[in-house]
């Protein structure tokens, strides 16, 4: 996989949080635009100074620890965070991960190439077509037979990783609505996930451990009324995403907890490592998908969303309109989508058709070769990025040339987001936590691996 | 491109550079781990390398030296990728192997050093707070060495205190 | 007999009290258990509980589910009572009752409907003041200072849930019961502040007289005359029964709660004490906002509306009276559960400055105005 | 396609892929007066929710809740469920003990002992167990098996058990489940994989 330096300039076109009508008419571009934060520019968020002179009236309070977690009911996955608290504000606090530690490496390194597929299903477990995507591009890169991978089979791909995207960003939000005490929300956006999930499930056969690529295309074609499902659905969840945004994006209530919790500079991001929406919601327009264009990435309209103030209702609102633009590339994608054979035509690589297999003696002998040995991956080392739910999804890959890999490492994004949520948390109040968490968005099967 | 940033940094540690590679569009400098924080603070510093993407560890047993720590740098700026690898012995029977931490160039080596060190059992020379990250600290060997046998058991053992 | 209840009020205050809570209050507060998931349930596109079900030999009662509360109040009581090691088991065991006990008392101020004229109920009562002589008031205690003695109750209550917080031996519920015991303290001077227009309005704190002076035209009651302190009033005391968005002592994601060690009936009493309090509220609104047992344009010898005229027995104005009364807080119990599931919850910060910064000074403007323009309506007497 | 203004070139055939337009939007943070009172946004919410929840007490419009026993969701074609193990006409398992679904399945879940059948020419699984608790439903065995012996199309879920034991099935269990395969040798192979 090549990945081509960014040859073009971002339009920078500004304007405030288009309505799902907007989006569909076109006229969102022509709201009101405003220049893109420069570098160096620090969010202005400075505390209210009356909140000061309380703090200084306060009477003095003991310390206290507490646990929440490992077993906490606003944590997703088991995480555990040991916050030193005064009264309601944290003073300190010590994030613990690993619950979830499943020795994803070591297992990848006794398993075949195909074999660790099911693996990346349980890494991020609500978008498991990302991973599943990122991995293969990362050993087809070792192979050098990115170019060669059919083209439907990468506009599929794109399709069920953007639909994984946006099962990730609504378990998200969903997730913190609720725990914000918005559950009407959560129900509404696990409505919409599940809906997305049916027809994953139609088109791979399961509706969260998927499994369904393959080292050098995918595992079987579109169903055949995949097109106005998946437009009929793109419909109903742009009217569900409508109907949350009403209920929150103006409601002061959820916006005084969101505004201002939780800056985080464009620097500071940067130097702690973030990606993704968390990182897109200080400003920085850093998307794997437009500046290191994968697939067929480069051929569709999309908008990356960016925030301003690095706030938690920033990585909110980046999220909202991520899915958006997801189904803005899904519905150019399942336009755009060409003909032809799902899986590379390449008897070292995929499997022979079922076909050749019983009838005939070379079918078969590939087809042991394949199954016994594994793929045959070059020796070398790899480094390959796309762009997960929760930011860059890496695999570094080393072979050794036999079917098996030497190494197999996943750059996970939330686990380097999660080592700076105590500068988030840290200052704010016991409340504060659980919203900060939720926008950091920790999957446990990432981080803990 | 990114071949033009690892030609500057050949040409600006021609005595610290063991070996590099484009293999597959991935620039690639192995460096001497005695350099390793100069070049480190160097490239964040002069080459623009401000994102940290990923460290990590490889451990090519039976090869001196054994371990190799890999780093993953992206420049915010030019969107240009680099890695830098660092190889380390271990000395049987001595102290783990030990590299330069750059927690205090990037924030973010923090956590990604601290599981190597979890599973590798490599040392990171000034790291403020060099725990397990992903195992507990009541575990007994570093499971991502080849050395390591897969089908180990060790159950949890409980520890009195279980605040830090 | 009748002579005797008339003559003997204590035995009639006891009688009515038991009748209002046990025929009542408590149905509609298990009956709110149900209707809270049910309701929330359709709010957010699902079914909710509906396969409790009644089974008579070949007959099935399903009834939408509303069986539901009998199964869970007997899971309630059959479930272990589980008392922390640690815990002040005499505390912990009283906080319950701290907590349920004010609520039910309270209800004794609150009318539910018109004086019943006792021999003359058949009978169209065409001048109630000079026909009746002997009235069973549909009111358990009618005492002067009325509200005050709610306000004194109401702040008891807080007792029952700083003491769950504290006696359970466990950080997040003592952090829940500071949360309550703030929170609470907070919301009860505007909650006070904003009925003081009402009172002016009235001339009176007693709520049977509240409600007639409302009268039966529902452009005379309090929601029309004093719409400010509708709202701010709903809000005060939406955040006295600790329910979403003012949920922050129970906060379930984020400190679970002041009764987090609590289970079995023990915890079924706080539940069920928060059901209770939104009926409470619901009967406080309807008595000083919604004309109480007042039905629009029902005399007390029958409807009159521009003009037109149907007489109605006594008895039968007083069961519509007590009908619509019932109704009125079927309704607001309903947009209670509707709030609670449409809005985020706040936090602790925001809560005190919308207390103390926007309520608080909004029912202050509500009095002097309301004082205003009362003077000024009285030619300054 | 429905963004008319970034959309100037449709994809031409044969020329080119044309370029997709790459911008970046900085998200609104809508503030107004309105929203500072509370109250409009408030009172608009509880509209939403209220249409929600009249339409459907009324006509269950938006409910989307499938009351499972009495209900099933219907499983897709492709969907993953419990083993079976296909047998040819005569009855007989059409296994040959290849080791080829316990050589692909990354969960270590198929446990096959081969033995003669006789005839000196094929063999066929003297024991054939999947461990059910093991299986992560991934589908590599069924893509694995070179003869059609193996499926995973019956549309069960793996059942919930008792005791740990019986959720490993053994031959007999599978080929209860099973069919007769289609995928008799010179035809048609008779998964869906087989339609591209």
């Amino acid at each position: 996989m090549s990945h081509p330096s960014p040859p073009h300039q971002p339009t920078q076109i500004v304007f405030g949080m288009p309505t799902p009508a907007e989006v569909v008419a076109g006229t969102a571009l022509e709201l009101r635009s405003q220049p893109v934060p420069p570098p160096g520019w620090t969010p202005p968020w400075t505390r209210e100074e009356d909140e000061e002179e309380e703090e200084e009236l306060e009477l003095p309070t003991e310390p206290m620890t507490v646990n929440m977690g490992p077993s906490h009911p606003a944590m997703h996955g088991t995480v555990r965070i040991v916050l030193t608290v005064e009264g309601e504000t944290v003073r300190a606090a010590d994030v613990q991960v690993g619950y979830l530690h499943r020795c994803f490496e070591k297992e990848a390194e006794a398993a075949t190439w195909t074999q660790i597929f099911p693996y990346t299903d349980r890494l991020n477990y609500v978008s498991p077509l990302l991973n599943n995507v990122g991995y293969a591009l990362a050993v087809e890169k070792l192979l050098g037979i990115t170019d060669r991978i059919p083209e439907r089979a990468q506009y599929i791909r794109v399709i069920v990783g953007e639909m994984s995207r946006i099962t990730d960003h609504l378990t998200c939000l969903g997730a913190s609505a609720a725990e914000v005490g918005a559950l009407t929300v959560f129900f509404w956006m696990i409505k919409a996930r599940e809906w997305l999930w049916e027809l994953i499930e139609e088109l791979t056969g399961a509706r969260l451990t998927n499994s369904y690529v393959r080292i050098g295309g995918v595992a079987a074609d579109l169903t055949p009324d995949f097109a106005p499902r998946l437009r009929d659905l793109i419909r109903r969840v742009r009217q569900t995403l409508g109907e949350v945004e009403s209920l929150l994006v103006k409601n002061r209530i959820f916006r005084d907890r969101m505004d201002g919790v939780a800056c985080f500079s464009p620097q500071e991001a940067v130097a702690w490592g973030w990606t993704g929406p968390c990182l897109r919601s200080t400003g920085v327009p850093y998307d794997v998908r437009k500046d290191h264009p994968y697939l067929v990435y480069d051929r569709f309209d999309f908008d990356v969303p960016v925030g301003s103030r690095g706030d938690n209702y920033d990585r909110f609102a980046v999220r909202m309109e991520e899915m958006r633009q997801s189904m803005r590339i899904l519905e150019q994608a399942i336009e755009q989508i060409p003909p032809g054979p799902v899986q590379i035509d390449d008897p070292r690589i995929s499997l022979p058709p079922k076909r050749e297999v019983y009838n005939t003696i070379e079918g078969m002998i590939n087809h042991f070769k394949l199954i016994v040995d594994g793929i045959k991956v070059p020796a070398g080392e790899v480094y390959s990025y796309t762009e997960g739910g929760n930011g860059e999804l890496g695999f570094y890959i080393v072979s050794d040339g036999t079917g098996r890999p030497y190494k197999c490492r996943v750059r996970p994004p939330s686990f380097i987001l999660m080592q700076s949520l105590h500068k988030l948390i840290v200052g704010g109040g016991i409340a504060d936590v659980i919203p900060t968490f939720g926008m950091i968005n920790m999957i446990g099967g990432e981080c803990d691996r | 491109m990114a071949k033009a940033d690892l030609d500057k940094l050949v040409a600006t540690f021609p005595e610290a550079i063991v070996a590099t590679h484009s293999h597959c569009g991935d620039e690639t400098a192995v460096v001497l781990p005695s350099h390793l924080s100069e070049i480190m603070r160097w490239l964040k510093e002069s080459g623009g390398f401000d994102l940290l993407v990923d460290l990590t560890a490889v451990d090519y047993l039976g090869r001196d030296p054994r371990f190799e720590v890999v780093y993953h740098l992206r420049s915010m700026q030019t969107g240009n990728r680099l890695r830098i690898k660092v190889q380390i012995g271990e000395i049987e029977g001595g102290p783990p192997p030990e590299v330069d931490s750059v927690v205090s160039i990037w924030p973010a080596a923090n956590w990604m050093e601290r599981e190597v060190w979890d599973l590798y059992g490599i040392r990171f020379a000034g790291h403020p707070d060099l725990r397990r990250v992903l195992l507990y600290e009541e575990f007994v060997g570093h499971p991502l060495r080849k050395d390591y046998p897969k089908e180990r058991r060790q159950p949890l053992v409980r520890r009195e205190n279980l605040l830090p | 007999m009748l002579e005797f209840l008339i003559e003997h009020t204590w035995l009639q205050a006891l009688i009515k009290m038991a009748l209002l809570i046990l025929a009542f209050v408590m149905p509609l507060a298990s009956l709110s258990t149900w209707a809270e998931r049910r309701q929330s349930a359709m709010m957010q596109d699902r079914l909710g509980p509906n396969r409790a079900e009644l089974r008579l030999g070949s007959i099935e009662l399903r009834l939408w589910g509303i069986l539901h509360f009998v199964a869970d109040a007997l899971k309630m009581v059959f479930k272990e009572d589980v008392v922390p090691a640690r815990a002040n088991r005499f505390l912990f065991g009283l906080a319950p009752i701290l907590a349920i006990a004010p609520v039910i008392i309270t209800f004794a101020i609150i009318p539910f409907g018109s004086d019943l004229c006792v021999g003359h109920a058949f009978e169209v009562l065409r001048d109630p003041a000079s026909m009746c002589t002997s009235t069973i008031p549909l009111q358990v205690a009618r005492i002067d200072q009325g509200f005050l003695f709610y306000f004194a109750l109401a702040s008891l209550a807080v007792y029952g849930t700083t003491l769950a917080g504290w006696a359970s031996y466990n950080k997040w519920s003592l952090l829940g019961g500071l949360r309550a015991s703030s929170q609470m303290m907070s919301y009860e001077v505007t909650m006070g502040l904003s009925l003081m227009g009402a009172f002016l309005i009235y001339g009176t704190l007693e709520p049977h007289a509240m409600v007639l002076a409302q009268g039966p035209t529902p452009s005379s009651w309090g929601i029309v005359t004093q719409p400010l302190a509708f709202f701010i009033f709903l809000t005060a005391a939406i955040a006295e029964t600790k329910r979403a968005p003012f949920d922050l002592p129970e906060g379930e994601p984020e400190i679970i709660g002041y009764f987090v060690e609590y289970s079995g009936m023990r915890f079924g009493i706080f539940f069920l004490a928060e059901f209770v309090e939104t009926i409470f509220l619901a009967a406080v609104v309807t008595t000083v906002f919604l004309g109480g047992w007042q039905v629009p344009w029902l005399y007390p010898d029958g409807f009159h509306l521009m003009g037109w005229t149907l007489e109605l027995p006594h008895l039968a104005v007083v069961l519509i009276q007590l009908v619509v009364w019932s109704l009125k807080i079927i309704v607001l119990c309903w947009l209670q559960l509707l709030i609670r599931w449409t809005l985020p919850r706040f936090r602790p910060d925001q809560l005190m400055r919308l207390g103390w910064k926007q309520l608080l000074p909004a029912s202050l403007i509500n009095i002097v105005v309301t004082a205003g323009v009362v003077l000024a309506r009285s030619g300054g007497r | 396609m429905a963004q008319a203004p970034h959309a100037p070139q449709e994809p031409t055939e044969g020329s080119k892929p044309r370029r997709g337009r790459v911008g970046v939007r900085v998200v609104g943070r809508p503030d107004s007066l309105e929203q500072r009172l509370y109250l409009p946004e408030v009172l608009r919410g509880l509209g939403v929710t209220m249409r929600h929840f009249f339409a459907n007490v009324v006509g269950r419009k938006y409910t989307v809740t499938v009351q499972y026993p009495e209900e099933k969701a219907p499983y897709p074609e492709r969907f993953r469920g419990l083993h079976r193990l296909m047998h040819r006409e005569d009855g007989s398992v059409r296994c040959v003990a290849c080791m080829l679904c316990p050589t692909a399945c990354p969960a270590h879940c198929i446990t096959i002992v081969a033995e003669d059948t006789g005839d000196g020419k094929e063999k066929r699984p003297k024991i054939f167990e999947i461990d059910e608790l093991r299986c992560v439903v991934c589908g590599l065995c069924v893509e694995a098996c070179p003869c059609d012996a193996i499926r995973m199309d019956t549309g069960r879920h793996a059942p919930a058990v008792v005791h740990r034991g019986d959720a490993i099935l053994g031959k007999v269990d599978l080929l209860k489940l099973g069919g007769p395969s289609q995928a008799t040798q010179g035809g048609k192979g008779a998964t869906w994989r087989e339609e591209q």
